[in-house]
């Protein structure tokens, strides 16, 4: 794209897909230094009340655009694009000594449901060992912890329970839950890869047995419930009206193979990616 | 009372025996209590350098001071937006704040009428300020800033309003102290002849306080260069990978990358935030000896 | 290593009894009037207060012109206070407030439409610590003419002039570009005195100019100020009776009486007079007890 | 600046009968309009506190009309402020434990018994320690104290965030505060006060405790309040090291969300203006302005108040 | 409202001529051998040193037991630097050295060994200005027998005892408890008399313990040194002559010498005599000089 493009970009939205923009950034800047990004990671919710209000051009998301967020996007006459750029597999991690290696989608419910008073890793199965547990998650204005209770919970007050260590920066939690014994949270698979030799991932079984979270895995859609896609939202008039939006936004969608790999996530399908493809054509036209 | 005969025997073995009574053992005790009060906040700050020094070692490196922030390499990550925007930000506040500063604390200490209750309130008022919270002042800024009109917050002007109210207090207190070291005999002297308040002012008062202005002023900054809070208020972005350039660009600063970087898990971005904190020790452990210096060096001692 | 008291009458007098203040005065005596006929100056029902704090209770003096006052009395009795009384300066302490008349030619300083500035520049101030501002000596001189707006037309005859006026000019004329401070104590204060005439004014306010220096640096300070009383009225306040004694025409006593409820101590004026009769014949018998060294 | 204000010179020569000096007041509009400015400068810092006012009390009304009292002033829930409120009562318990003995120590050390010089060299050191960003505290609290100290050595069973970890290194942060305040109050007991009782012959421990602390005790009293109300205020060291969890406990192990802890992570800029939880934000910073006015408030009228007349 | 001279003679001379200062003398004069026989306090070759700065030179000094011993001369000139040696109060002066030896009954009070505390518990001190502490009038007596560990059977006792010393018991006694701030300088000054002899000294040194007091309470603490006399002895700085000649048995006169290079001003005892010898035939030129007022 563009090497003589200038202008700024805001970005803003989902931790999860925070280093991923930020990466896609990091390769622009080589061949196009005039153009300059800011990225935020305030949260998938967070990211759609400012991009809904004009604030921000480009907004991440761990999970599609809620309809009373578009509804606000359209009050401000905000009008954008959703592009799928990776996939996700959410990763119910814990403290490296924990002895438990699986949980069931049951027990996944039960530890964070809004009602859940566990406290201890035997109160989820008697075969867990006798140990307290210390639970760290996202924020509430979070896309993951939107997926967990929405779609993974699924109660009908779309919440998981209170009492958690929440912060909206993941990597708070990663050394939260590495530096606790009897910790356990969850973030995305990214993180966890990050630091796979501080903590360990459990493995989720949805009926057909364990499965550890993994490319493949989230790929082959044998990570149920947990495998999700991630997604960037581009303002409309902002790519049209701004150089650098469009510079930015096509050589994300462009190099997204490169840049999902750079940052260490799970790349999209060939077909997932054809339709991100078109979409992004779609702009403007 | 006794006689004066008696008391004698008694003097002569009295000054010289026994140990002082400043050796007691209950005295002795008491002194080790205050030098261990005095020395456990210095044994700290060793600590705190040297471990972090530590961790930061494999990190001085060039890269540190030229490379932007990086996702890619963070092996390789560097502050180059953070210090940049620090400077930036130090300037612009202390343009912001210092002619404020030192107009406010002429008027208070010079012209005031300390009889009016509006001169009282505004030296109450002073004093509160100096202990607002500094999160409380990023909450200003983001008023002032939205009230101002700004979209973007996250800017060099935002920063630098936040931080300039930080320190206004600061400055004022401070200056206002080198200006009432000047001695009265000096203002008399002035006003004896005939001269103004103004003209006795600007002509001996001013030039007399500089170097302690100068090092208020000083220390006002290296506090407003170390404050993170305000900023992450205000939305200072902590990944930039640009150059500030000019008053409305965005920007980040050293104490904010180096929070967002602290909360990073990867031993390669602790490395990097325990080497820029060494650096922005040693900004401010510079700047602080500079005020030092400018207070041995050129205040007077009247 | 006795001295005989031949040596000592060089410089007064010549009894064996030492000390007689009445002596002492012979030396500076004029034939004077028994109050000031054409006063400069005059103190009409003054006092003062800091807050709530009478400082000054009613005092009455006139100063005459060519003539040198000089205002005594213990500590704390409030003669400086009624000294910068004459050139406002008090308006500068906070609190202070000044009820009654001090009038200039004439004029009541303190009435509407005075200006203080004004004042000052009529009535000049010398102060008991030498306080030379922190600039050369040339520029501590000048500084008066130029913050005034004085119309100068020779800066360097008029810094002369002013130093040669106080007696200081052969001992700076080489190095009036150099700091104040580099003077001796007596040297500053007469360079404040030089710094004082340079505008020109017209009364000379002292408030203790010697108690901060030795006895030769005192002694030219009190030929300076006989000196100058040809041109100027001086008005001065010390605690060295001998001082008094020596320079003064005439002497106002000044005591503080304490409050019976609060026990603020109030000054007033006891005794005003020509210095000759206060030494020689008090009238009241506190001035007598002070100048005896009953007390203060 | 102009010195050309109109001529005050003399034409008075000295006493010439007849000719009355022109005392009356000049204008020096130049004078007038400078002293305006300065005036106005002075003015700025009561617009910022009335600013602070404005800017903190506006939001929190839209957010009480969203949102009963009761839910805010609550033990629990997603808008309660009470377990924030107690939380920074923990952490700032903790941090002045820990500054006061210490600072007051280090106050009477440099007042009574360092010599000038050995003075010159050490308050300027002492005061260092609050040169030292609170970030860079936060930073040493979460990567020496919590894991090196706490764990490791003391052998607790802390978290990785606790109000214990960011409570020590609070209190090692306002030691300076409380130790040059009340070093000033007890550096301006005269010197008479102590010669007095070294010429009885006290002992310098004597002299410290019986005469010059009870003499500056309103200062040390100011001092120690000051401190409480710069600990209230901080932030980035329990933002970082107490935790990010809502949590109505005491015990300082645990972790847990203060006032400014919360401001600080939830301003991450997740909240639009106009939201609830942005409002919230504000309606615990107002909190915060209050409760730290109220101890600066006490902190004056002490001085005010017991200011020794010595 | 002129005063009779017989009025005035209650309290001293009866002369005409007013302050002859020989004359104030001889009402407090005693038969004393020329120079003191058993003294409890010598300096020898006493010099003081600030920093750099020589304050005090070479001084020889002997205090009789049971005398009053006052030390004179202008300001500056080391008095109190030379007073603050005989109990050790210049170590807390930061820099400050002193050379020589001062014998205290024989002991050298700077050996090695001495203890400055217990050299205080004997020497006693009374300052300028009133220096009462924070607390009740009770408190502010019973301190040095508390802090200095003294074995006392009934502290009541002990703090009537010592007020009734300093004349203060009748004035006090029925506002013990209260804050020694409530009592007038006078009376301050007095407690603070009788604060030091609650702790039973040997000696008493006293910086112009009059200089912030008015004519009464002067004439008061005057009295109340003739009579503790008595009990201890007596070492007075004071600057007003008039007082030493009242209440000093000898007098010892410093001045201050500059030096020729640097100016800075050295002290230096001028001469040490019988306070009648010293107040109507000084040996020395620069004594009567001072004492007859030419500096000062
Ligand atoms: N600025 C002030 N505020 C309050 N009281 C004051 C102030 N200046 C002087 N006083 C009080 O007013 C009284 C008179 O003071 P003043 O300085 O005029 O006395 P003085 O005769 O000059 O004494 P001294 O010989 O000590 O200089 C004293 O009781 C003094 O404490
Ligand atoms: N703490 C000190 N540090 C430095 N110099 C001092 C100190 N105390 C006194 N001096 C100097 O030593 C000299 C003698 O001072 P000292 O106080 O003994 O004089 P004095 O005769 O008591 O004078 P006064 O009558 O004013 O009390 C003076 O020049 C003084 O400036
Ligand atoms: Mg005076
Ligand atoms: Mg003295
Ligand atoms: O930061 P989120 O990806 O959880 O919205």
């Amino acid at each position: 794209a563009g090497g003589g493009a200038s202008g700024t970009v805001a970005v803003d939205g989902s931790s999860t897909v925070f280093p991923m923009s930020n990466a896609a950034y990091e390769l622009l800047s080589e061949e196009s230094p005039g153009v300059q990004v800011t990225v935020g990671a305030s949260g998938t919710g967070g990211g759609f009340e400012k991009f809904c209000s004009g604030e921000t051009d480009i907004s991440d998301a761990s999970r599609p655009i809620k309809d009373e967020e578009a509804e606000v996007c359209k009050k401000n006459d905000v009008e954008f694009t959703e592009l799928q750029v990776a996939t996700d597999a959410l990763t119910i991690v814990a403290h490296k000594d924990l002895a438990v290696d699986c949980l069931t989608t049951d027990q996944l419910i039960k530890l964070w449901g809004p009602n859940s008073k566990v406290d201890n890793w035997k109160q989820l199965d008697p075969s867990f060992p006798d140990q307290e547990i210390k639970l760290f998650g996202p924020g509430t204005d979070s896309g993951t912890y939107d997926y967990l209770a929405a779609d993974v919970i699924a109660d009908e007050s779309e919440s998981t329970r209170k009492d958690y260590e929440a912060s909206e920066d993941d990597n708070v939690l990663v050394q939260g839950v590495s530096g606790t014994p009897g910790g356990t949270g969850y973030f995305g698979y990214t993180y966890f890869e990050e630091n796979a030799d501080s903590l360990k991932a459990l493995a989720i079984d949805d009926g057909d047995g364990c499965v550890e979270p993994s490319a493949e895995t989230a790929q082959a859609g044998e990570y149920t419930p947990l495998a999700r896609p991630l997604f960037i939202y581009t303002n409309n008039a902002k790519y049209t009206g701004n150089e650098a939006v469009a510079t930015y936004t096509d050589f994300y969608i462009e190099n997204l193979e490169a840049i999902a790999e750079a940052a260490q996530y799970i790349p999209l399908s060939e077909d997932q990616y054809a339709e991100t493809q078109s979409a992004l054509e779609g702009i403007g036209s | 009372m006794s006689s004066v005969a008696a008391r004698t025997a008694r003097d002569l073995t009295r000054i010289t025996t026994g140990r002082s009574r400043d050796r007691t053992p209950g005295s002795l005790i008491f002194l080790g209590g205050l030098w261990f009060s005095l020395f456990f906040g210095v044994m700290v700050l060793i600590v705190l350098i040297v471990t972090t020094a530590i961790d930061g070692a494999p990190r001085f490196d060039g890269a540190l001071f030229t490379a932007y922030d990086s996702t890619l390499a963070p092996e390789r990550t560097g502050f180059r937006a953070g210090i940049l925007g620090s400077i930036w930000l130090m300037f612009t506040t202390a343009v912001l704040a210092v002619p404020l500063g030192i107009a406010a604390a002429l008027y208070l200490e010079e012209f005031a009428d300390n009889g009016r209750w509006y001169n009282r309130f505004i030296e109450v008022n002073l004093q509160n300020l100096a202990a607002v919270p500094s999160v409380v002042y990023g909450l200003l800024a983001v008023a002032v800033m939205a009230l101002m009109g700004f979209e973007r917050k996250g800017i060099v002007l935002g920063g630098a309003i936040a931080l300039a109210m930080l320190i206004l207090p600061v400055i004022i207190i401070t200056t206002r102290e080198a200006v009432r070291a000047v001695p009265t005999e000096i203002r008399h002297g002035s006003l004896a002849l005939g001269a103004t308040v103004l003209q006795t002012t600007w002509r001996q008062t001013l030039p007399s306080a500089v170097p302690g202005i100068a090092t208020g002023t000083i220390l006002g900054l290296s506090r407003a260069i170390g404050e993170a809070a305000p900023l992450l208020l205000i939305g200072l972005a902590g990944a930039v990978r640009f150059d500030p350039a000019g008053i409305f660009s965005p920007v980040t600063a050293l104490p904010i990358q180096i929070y967002s970087m602290t909360s990073q898990s990867q031993e390669a971005y602790q490395q990097a935030a325990s080497a820029a904190i060494i650096v922005l020790l040693v900004m401010i452990l510079s700047l602080n000896a500079l005020a030092i210096f400018i207070r041995n060096k050129f205040q007077r001692s009247w | 290593m006795s001295t005989s008291p031949a040596t000592i009458s060089a410089s007064g007098s010549t009894t064996d009894r030492v000390g007689s203040l009445a002596d002492v005065h012979e030396a500076a005596e004029r034939v004077l009037p028994d109050l000031p006929t054409d006063p400069v100056m005059e103190a009409l029902d003054l006092n003062v207060y800091y807050g709530d704090f009478h400082a000054v209770h009613n005092v009455n003096l006139a100063f005459g012109r060519n003539e040198i006052t000089a205002l005594i009395g213990p500590s704390g009795c409030g003669k400086s206070t009624v000294l910068r009384c004459l050139n406002r300066m008090n308006d500068l302490v906070a609190g202070a407030r000044v009820e009654g008349e001090v009038s200039y030619h004439g004029q009541n300083i303190y009435a509407r439409g005075v200006d203080p500035i004004a004042v000052r520049t009529q009535v000049g101030m010398v102060f008991q610590k030498p306080n030379p501002f922190p600039k050369s000596i040339y520029d501590n001189v000048a500084y008066g003419p130029r913050v005034t707006g004085m119309k100068v037309e020779n800066m360097d005859d008029l810094v002369e002039e002013a130093l040669r006026g106080a007696a200081l000019w052969d001992e700076v004329k080489d190095k009036l570009k150099q700091s104040a401070y580099g003077l001796s104590g007596g040297q500053q204060q007469r360079l404040c005195i030089a710094r004082t005439i340079a505008t020109k004014p017209d009364v000379i306010l002292m408030d203790e100019p010697c108690s901060a220096l030795d006895p030769i640096a005192t002694s030219r300070v009190e030929d300076l100020m006989i000196s100058l009383r040809e041109d100027y009225t001086i008005i001065v306040v010390t605690h060295n009776m001998q001082q008094a004694a020596r320079v003064s025409d005439r002497t106002a006593f000044f005591t503080a009486r304490p409050d019976e409820t609060t026990g603020n101590r109030t000054g007033l004026l006891v005794e005003y007079n020509l210095t000759s009769n206060i030494f020689s014949n008090p009238n009241d018998k506190r001035t007598e007890d002070y100048i005896s060294g009953r007390f203060g | 600046m102009s010195d050309a204000h109109t001529g005050a010179g003399s034409s008075l020569g000295t006493g010439l009968p007849g000719v009355p000096p022109d005392l009356s007041g000049r204008s020096r509009p130049g004078e007038r309009a400078i002293q305006a400015v300065l005036f106005t400068s002075a003015l700025v810092s009561v617009a910022i506190t009335v600013g602070i006012v404005v800017a903190l009390v506006r939001p929190v009304v839209d957010f009480f009309a969203d949102v009963p009292f009761g839910d805010f002033f609550a033990l629990e829930g997603d808008l309660a402020v009470v377990p924030l409120v107690a939380a920074t009562f923990v952490v700032t318990a903790i941090a002045m434990l820990v500054a006061v003995p210490l600072g007051l120590g280090a106050a009477m050390y440099l007042s009574e018994y360092a010599s000038p010089r050995v003075r010159k060299v050490l308050k300027p050191t002492v005061e260092l320690l609050a040169g030292v960003p609170s970030v860079v505290y936060g930073f040493f609290a979460l990567a020496f104290v919590t894991p090196t100290l706490l764990q490791k050595i003391l052998n607790l069973e802390v978290g990785f965030t606790n109000a214990l970890a960011a409570g020590l290194v609070l209190g090692v942060m306002i030691i300076p505060t409380i130790a040059s305040l009340a070093e000033d109050a007890m550096a301006a007991v005269p010197q008479a006060m102590r010669q007095g009782s070294l010429a009885m012959g006290a002992n310098r421990m004597q002299t410290t405790l019986r005469v010059v602390f009870p003499a500056a005790l309103s200062g040390i009293a100011a001092a120690v309040v000051l401190g409480l109300s710069r600990a209230v205020g901080e932030t980035m060291i329990v933002a970082l090291a107490a935790g990010a969890r809502k949590n109505l406990s005491i015990d300082p192990r645990e972790g847990m969300q203060t006032m400014t802890g919360f401001i600080a992570q939830t301003a991450g800029g997740e909240n639009p203006v106009g939201s609830t939880s942005y409002n919230m934000l504000f309606a615990v910073g107002l909190l915060l302005f209050v409760i730290t006015l109220i101890i600066n408030i006490i902190s004056i009228s002490i001085v005010r108040r017991f200011r020794q007349v010595y």
